[in-house]
């Protein structure tokens, strides 16, 4: 592979890891809050096919990725009920959303298969900074979902450590009990923050649909949710390191096509990401062992103030 | 404020959860300037009553009056607005964060951005006042159990609790740490503030207090200024009559060593040395008890010894067998017997019923087992047995253990690990949280026990208990034991100092 | 204010209880959906009497109904017995598409030519095996290395996908397939017998009911059942027993992916009689699996009766493809809400709800 | 194919009156098919025919399923006594459950399947339900009740690929393919051979997709290939993704060539669509069904029924919009490139695409693309110089012509 195609590789990479960005962003934000939501794959492939009908309908794709983002959270929010009110099994609980968001989005999309959208998100190149050499293709000559994101992975880090609302968000996910005896609502917090995924899932899914493939398809979220839940343990609940692991597999993503001329059986390369996901899950896992941090210790675990 | 406007007072609280009544028509008044103990045995319902007027729970009857004014307290947020404020006997503290961030948790007026920093003053100020030494910086883990207590304190201090809540705050103390936590209350009270203070211990009671309320059962028995009473009336109040229960404790010969730790050393969660170099004998007929005060490495002493943690260095033998590191159920076959801590997480399947509970260390054995199935016949006979041997009221042996109550479940626990004459009784907290009467029972299955020949490690945060039941006491501070004295002739003071890690010259390990 | 209502908890769900509230919750499902469907411009009514025509009412829909029941049964079976171990495997589809795959290899690479009575029991031992080893794979990280088996479970699925995709384009493709991605028909010996005109490979449905009987004498009355449910119930004290958790671990995922394999054999040697490409072998029984074994309390006679109602609720989606040419996806809404109301129903049941007489 | 059933077949022909038309030029057609006739126009009869069709994608998929669909819409609005329903997402191996379905509960009196992995289950149906009337799309086996048909495409990837061979700047084309079955492995071919005969220095390079509709994939696929240097594209998948790729290149500054596929495509790549292939399946299944409901076709007859429609039968047509066979953008570069043919001496491209086209067009087909003398990758001669591939080697075809640089996954 020549230098010319590894680098579009490493270009092509971002936009292709955008996606599992917001989506693993929004994970972390729940988990973060001890709700673990298996349902980003459903709320991912409801905000492709709200964003896609929504921008269909009014021209607008910011219109599209509002709705989409509406209808993550919409998603989510009934699976903070059906987890954090009625505190059911929550792994059950996301395979249900996940199922639920693949028919629903069936149902919904079968009007807007093969059609196109009539406007286009395109890249806005930043005026000087992206004639600067390599750096500018690579930073500045992007579309706006994708600055949003470089602008969101800091906002979001700063906010989930170094804020009130952020210790507030840390502590119910780590120790509700203790978070509720000291005032903080915990029930809301946990609901704030599993919607606050579902946002963001419902942009991952829009984005797919709008501005990357950009059409509808059945099914066409392809097992990124779960991608972005490996992601979620990969990056250690953490913003930055979500970041890195995105664009680790938007990589593996286009590299796919890209090693296909070296012989490699298509199918067996396809798999590469899936493989990836179990061996980052693995570095990870043992990280988390080893260092003992990063897991929310209250992750998954229903809380109810008369059963402590 | 008019003297006579309590700063609390809750009227007719009712609260019941499924199968018990845990505050039946409490009437409770605490006024400011005062340190007002809440006096009960385990399960009275002392902290029910404080997790009402804390916003943790709702009553389901009741009344609640703040400085005269009534109020409907829906959550901690609510109290800590109206000046409540309560340390836990569980720490509410999040151990991967600073104090500094444990202090601001949901504290109100505190900027959104970093907010941290914005209280680290107040903290530097307010651990000045008090002779406390707190770094705002330092996380929870790295702190001791007293360290984590004052900052417990000094949260519901920045929230400006004029009424403060301590839930058996002693019972992770030192003696001596203790003392300086009296000292504290009472500047706090001269303050004027209302410190209220849940305990089942008379003489800390009869130290600090200025009035004392009882409760038993869930009803309040009374309520008397301490100068006009006496322990012998408290305890009287507590437990309903005369004279407090005397164990018999016949002496029983000391037989050979049935289990000998050498040198053992282990781990903690945390990866951190938990036992450092620990050496003990424990003989056929003798209760050794562990004191301690909690988190000095008596639950990985209990764990490396049942086969639940792993031991890093030294060895353990059973009737001269090395155990060392071989798993639970080698060392169950053996005649191991484990009463542990956590009863309902650990000790039972809740959900599973009362039959299939008993034979949870058993089901393989040919009592229970027929090749690969089981004898179900075999074990509801056994099931029924032992219901009616230890008084375990059920329904049924059909029954889900999660339906019993605390006691009947320990009585449950007890009848499994004693049901087949275990050489080793390994026994962890067995009597905390059970009413007088279970706890009595547990005493004498114990005793028992070593009348029957069997060696017994009890391992109990009541130093009284430890001191009626044991042969001879060992001493546990930061993983190691420091002393082991007999039992007869141990001096409470000279526990007390080896407890606070002071005095370590006792005489060596037998 | 507070809702004139109390819930007050339940310590014992009573059967009835429980039995009327999935019921229920089924219900109270499909009134959503209904309204799902009246938003779409679609008659509930009307549409769920057609399906329940087309899965029910006649011999032919029954027939399929029960051709469809025979991978969910055999696929949730298995699931239970793991869900019962708190192990979540959400890999059976993989492991059923490995099974098939296993399957295909016996039938037309390692015994072509053997007799039929030695052929199919070779090819479901086969399809054991490998839906086993398959499960055993996340099953390994998870007792090696404490990785999260939901998440990998999963991976597996695509990655067998793949695989068997793989086999089809490449070296499995059939020499009389003129190049199109299956692999060549079985032999007659390697094909199951069918129940008159219908579709019903009955070997595997047997297989399926014996196999349920054995998973719950296994849970109930056998010493691994009860050390299965210990360690789901409550695995400190599984831990606290000495009951040896990675055995378990690996135990249930062996079982369960080795029905998911029994039930991929069925669909190659009974309903295809060769390997396709992934989504052709399997309209992802093994996902809708998770839900029967849900809906059946993770009982295995109970999830006899909710395969069944599934099975039926699958072919009862053919007639929305085929009569309302709606998306076959509809049928994963279908699932998915039926499952949302059935735990949601599950928790509702611990609470004994009723109307408070006078406020406090 | 034995002489005896081409016989039978055409006396079948005549005996349905319909006529014998010029067929059978051995080499020509690869395979002989009912010849296109002015359509029986039936009387009004009380009788309606229900016709169901099954497809293996989604009726929106913009390509090969929609073309199919719109066909069948446009039926059923020309034909009052034609009802018609279908599937859409039918998995290959569930064809058969499908079928019994039509018949049994909807009283379909004609089943159309269109996907070669429902053939098998045709065929059993077929069986089955001798009384009723089968279609098979794509497919090689028929009986007397189930009859094939398929409308081919490679003759527009011929031309199209000497449209692309002419364009490319950096003598690097590139197809991304949606799966490497024979009818995909033949356009890849025929592409290659329109390419090198205008640019023998060109290469053709392909990434495969395993799918037939994923746009994400076939952008990814798209954008490696022009990593690579390809400048022009064309495609088998069923969205216009490709084409959006290369609009946007082309907008950008680096222009890429694209050739729309199976539904007028230009509109989602103004300056970069030169060309496509559109389908008009309406024509096949007019024939078929005013033949069915003329009593032409019977349950007893159709054995060797098989459409094998390309250009003359007018069922393909090129262009990336109907009626527009090259955007009118890229006429002047075609015009300005001229190549020497052996038969029509110097010529530009863009004459000899419409000669070419012509040729193909005409009741008795002239040229095919799969002419002799074709090499395969290695430079082994696969079809000796003067012969045409039949249609049983276009069908099983597994081997790529020379100039591909890319392999077929095994």
């Amino acid at each position: 592979m020549d230098w010319q195609v590894f680098w579009t590789a490493v270009l092509a990479a971002i936009p292709a890891g955008t996606p599992y960005l917001y989506a693993t962003l929004g994970e972390i934000y729940a988990e973060r809050s001890g709700i673990l939501n298996l349902g980003v794959e459903g709320m991912m492939i409801m905000g492709a096919v709200v964003g896609f009908g929504v921008t269909l309908s009014t021209g607008n794709p910011w219109l599209g990725f509002a709705a989409a983002a509406l209808a993550g959270a919409l998603l989510a929010l009934i699976h903070a009920f059906v987890s954090i009110t009625l505190r059911a099994n929550q792994i059950i609980s996301g395979l249900a959303l996940t199922m639920f968001g693949l028919g629903l989005s069936g149902l919904l999309g079968r009007r807007y298969i093969g059609t196109p959208l009539p406007v286009r998100v395109r890249e806005v190149p930043i005026p000087i900074l992206s004639d600067i050499p390599l750096v500018g293709d690579l930073l500045f000559n992007h579309d706006p979902i994708v600055y949003l994101s470089f602008v969101l992975v800091p906002v979001l880090g700063f906010l989930l450590f170094h804020t009130r609302l952020g210790i507030s968000i840390r502590s119910v996910g780590e120790n509700p009990a203790t978070a509720d005896a000291m005032g903080v609502n915990v029930f809301r917090v946990r609901y704030l923050c599993t919607v606050w995924g579902g946002v963001l899932a419902g942009i991952a899914g829009a984005y797919l649909s709008i501005v990357y493939a950009p059409a509808w398809i059945e099914g066409m979220t392809a097992g990124a949710g779960w991608i972005a839940i490996a992601l979620t343990i990969f990056a250690l609940w953490s913003p930055y390191r979500a970041l890195v692991g995105a664009y680790l597999f938007g990589g593996v993503k286009v590299l796919q096509y890209r090693l296909q001329p070296l012989g490699v059986s298509p199918n067996l390369l396809n798999t590469l990401p899936f493989v990836l996901t179990i061996l980052v899950l693995l570095m990870a896992t043992g990280e988390v062992r080893r260092r003992r941090i990063g897991m929310p210790a209250a992750l998954g675990i229903p809380y109810s103030r008369e059963e402590r | 404020m008019g003297a006579e406007t309590p700063a609390i007072e809750m009227r007719n609280i009712v609260k019941r959860f499924p199968g018990v009544i845990a505050n039946d028509h409490v009437t409770f008044t605490a006024r400011a300037g005062e340190v007002h103990a809440l006096l009960g045995e385990n399960g009275a319902g002392k902290t029910t009553l404080m997790n009402i007027l804390y916003g943790l729970y709702h009553p389901d009857e009741g009344d609640i009056y703040v400085h005269g004014r009534r109020v409907t307290i829906h959550s901690p947020r609510d109290a800590i607005a109206l000046g409540i404020g309560m340390v836990h006997q569980h720490f509410m503290l999040v151990h991967s964060h600073t104090v500094a961030e444990n202090a601001v948790l949901g504290l109100a007026g505190t900027p959104f951005l970093r907010p941290a920093q914005s209280v680290r003053e107040q903290i530097v100020a307010l651990s000045e006042r008090y002779r406390w030494h707190i770094n705002p910086d330092a996380y929870i883990w790295q702190l001791s159990a007293g360290e984590q207590q004052r900052v417990e304190i000094l949260k519901a201090l920045l929230r400006g609790a004029r009424v403060l809540i301590l839930d058996e705050p002693t019972s992770m103390l030192t003696p001596g740490e203790a003392r300086q936590l009296f000292a504290v209350m009472r500047q706090m009270a001269a303050e004027g503030r209302t410190v209220i203070f849940i305990s089942h211990k008379l003489e800390e009671v009869m130290e600090v207090s200025d009035r004392v309320t009882v409760l038993r059962r869930g009803r309040v028995v009374g309520t008397v200024a301490t100068r006009d009473t006496s322990p012998h009336e408290l305890a009287r109040m507590m437990v309903g009559r005369e004279v407090l229960f005397r164990l018999e404790k016949k002496p029983v010969q000391r037989g050979e060593v049935v289990l000998r730790l050498e040198g053992v050393t282990a781990l903690n969660d945390l990866n951190l040395p938990a036992l450092k170099e620990v050496s003990l004998d424990v003989h056929a007929g003798e209760i050794v008890g562990i004191a301690g005060v909690a988190g000095n490495g008596q639950k990985e002493l209990v764990e490396v010894i049942t086969g639940l943690r792993p031991v890093i260095q030294g060895r353990i033998f059973l009737d001269g067998e090395e155990i060392t590191n071989r798993d639970a159920r080698f060392i169950g076959k053996r005649g191991v017997a484990h009463v542990p801590e956590d009863r309902v997480h650990m000790g039972v399947v809740p959900n599973l019923s009362v039959a299939e509970n008993l034979i949870l260390k058993y089901y393989d054995t040919p009592s229970f087992a027929r090749g690969w199935f089981l004898d179900l016949q075999a074990v509801t006979t056994f099931a029924q047995q032992k219901v009616k041997e230890y008084q375990i009221r059920t329904p049924t042996v059909h029954t889900p253990v999660k339906l019993l109550s605390g006691g009947n479940i320990q009585r449950l626990i007890l009848a499994r690990e004693l049901a087949f004459q275990p050489r080793l009784v390994v026994a962890a907290h067995p009597t905390s949280g059970l009413d007088v009467g279970a706890m009595e029972h547990v005493r004498q299955l114990l005793l028992r026990q070593r009348e029957e020949g069997a060696a017994i490690l009890l391992v109990s945060e009541d130093l009284d208990e430890v001191l009626e039941l044991s042969d001879r006491v060992a001493v546990m501070f930061g993983g190691r034991i420091v002393g082991v004295v007999d039992a007869s002739e141990a001096d409470v003071e000279a526990i007390g100092a080896m407890m606070a890690g002071l005095n370590t010259t006792a005489e060596a390990a037998a | 204010m507070t809702l004139p209502i109390r819930a007050e908890r339940r310590l014992v769900v009573p059967r009835t209880v429980a039995l009327t509230a999935v019921t229920l919750s089924v219900l109270v499902a499909l009134v959503v959906i209904g309204i799902v469907f009246t938003l779409a411009g679609i008659p509930p009514l009307a549409t769920y009497a057609r399906m329940f025509r087309g899965a029910f009412g006649s011999t032919y829909g029954l027939s399929e109904t029960l051709v469809k029941t025979i991978p969910l049964l055999l696929t949730s079976v298995g699931l239970a017995v793991a869900f019962r171990a708190l192990v979540w495997n959400i890999g059976a589809e993989g492991q059923l598409l490995m099974g098939a795959t296993a399957a295909t290899w016996v039938a037309l690479f390692l015994l072509p030519d053997a007799p039929s009575w030695v052929l199919l029991p070779a090819m479901f031992l086969a399809g054991f095996i490998a839906g086993a080893l398959w499960a055993l794979i996340p099953a390994f990280l998870k007792v090696r290395f404490q990785t999260n088996e939901v998440i990998t479970t999963l991976m597996t699925v695509y990655i067998a996908e793949e695989f068997v995709n793989y086999l089809v384009y490449g070296p499995w493709k059939g020499a009389a397939e003129w190049g199109f991605p299956y692999t060549d028909r079985f032999p007659e010996a390697a094909q199951l017998p069918v129940l008159g005109a219908t579709r019903i490979h009955y070997p595997t449905l047997l297989l399926g009911l014996i196999l349920a009987a054995l998973m719950y004498v296994l849970l109930h009355h056998t010493k691994l059942g009860y050390e299965i449910r210990v360690t789901g119930e409550n695995p400190l004290a599984a831990r606290y027993a000495g009951i040896d958790a990675r055995r378990i671990i690996l135990f249930v995922m062996l079982i369960s992916g080795g029905l998911a394999g029994l039930a991929g054999v069925g669909e190659v040697a009974g309903v295809h009689h060769r390997l396709r490409y992934a989504r052709g072998i399997s309209a992802g029984y093994g996902f809708t699996a998770i839900i029967v074994a849900w809906l059946g309390r993770l009982h295995p006679l109970a999830i006899i009766v909710a395969s069944f109602l599934f099975g039926g609720l699958l072919v009862g989606g053919d007639v929305l493809q085929v009569s309302l040419n709606l998306p076959v996806a509809t049928i994963d809404m279908f699932n998915g809400v039926i499952l949302f109301f059935v735990i949601a129903a599950e928790i509702l049941t611990r609470y004994k709800i009723s109307v408070r007489s006078k406020e406090a | 194919m034995t002489e005896k059933k081409r016989l039978s077949r055409r006396d079948f022909l005549k005996k349905a009156g319909i006529g014998a038309a010029a067929v059978t030029l051995a080499a020509c057609a690869p395979q002989q098919t009912p010849t296109p006739q002015p359509t029986p126009q039936p009387e009004a009869k009380e009788k309606k025919l229900k016709a169901a069709f099954i497809y293996v994608g989604p009726i929106g998929d913009y390509g090969w399923t929609h073309a199919h669909e719109v066909a069948r819409r446009y039926l059923e609005e020309r034909y009052p006594w034609l009802e018609t329903t279908y599937a859409e997402s039918v998995p290959e191996g569930d064809a058969m459950r499908f079928i019994d379905r039509y018949i049994q509960e909807e009283n379909a009196d004609i089943v159309f399947t269109t996907s070669f992995g429902y053939m098998d289950d045709t065929i059993r149906a077929g069986e089955k339900y001798p009384d009723k009337i089968f279609f098979h799309c794509s497919g090689y086996k028929r009986r007397q009740n189930v009859g094939t048909y398929f409308a081919e495409l490679y003759q527009l990837f011929y031309l199209n690929g000497l449209m692309a061979g002419a364009l490319t700047q950096t003598n690097k084309v590139g197809y991304v393919a949606a799966h490497p079955i024979p009818e995909v492995v033949r356009h890849i071919n025929a592409f290659a051979l329109g390419v090198r005969e205008v640019n023998p220095e060109a290469t053709i390079d392909v990434r495969w997709l395993f799918s037939w509709f994923d746009p994400a994939k076939a952008r990814e696929a798209a954008e490696s290939l022009i990593a690579t240097g390809v400048d022009a594209l064309t495609f088998t998948e069923d969205s216009p993704t490709v084409i959006e790729v290369g609009q946007e290149y082309t907008e950008k500054g680096q222009p890429v060539y694209t050739f729309g596929h199976y539904s007028p495509m230009q509109q989602f790549g103004p300056d970069s669509v030169v060309s496509g292939r559109l389908v008009r399946w309406e024509v096949i299944y007019e024939d078929i069904l005013a033949k069915v409901y003329a009593g032409v076709y019977t349950p007893e007859n159709l054995a060797d029924v098989d459409y094998w429609w390309m250009l003359k039968e007018k069922t393909v047509e090129l262009g990336g919009e109907f009626g527009v066979p090259i955007n009118p953008k890229f006429e002047d570069a075609l015009k300005a490139k001229t190549v020497n043919d052996p038969l029509l001496g110097e010529i530009s491209v863009y004459d000899l695409i419409f000669e070419r086209l012509k040729a193909m067009s005409e009741p008795t087909v002239v040229f095919d693309p799969f002419t002799g003398p074709i090499k395969d990758q290695n430079g082994n001669v696969r079809i000796p110089e003067g012969r045409r591939a039949t249609h049983d080697e276009l069908w099983t075809i597994d081997w790529f012509v020379e100039g591909i640089v890319a392999e077929i996954p095994r």
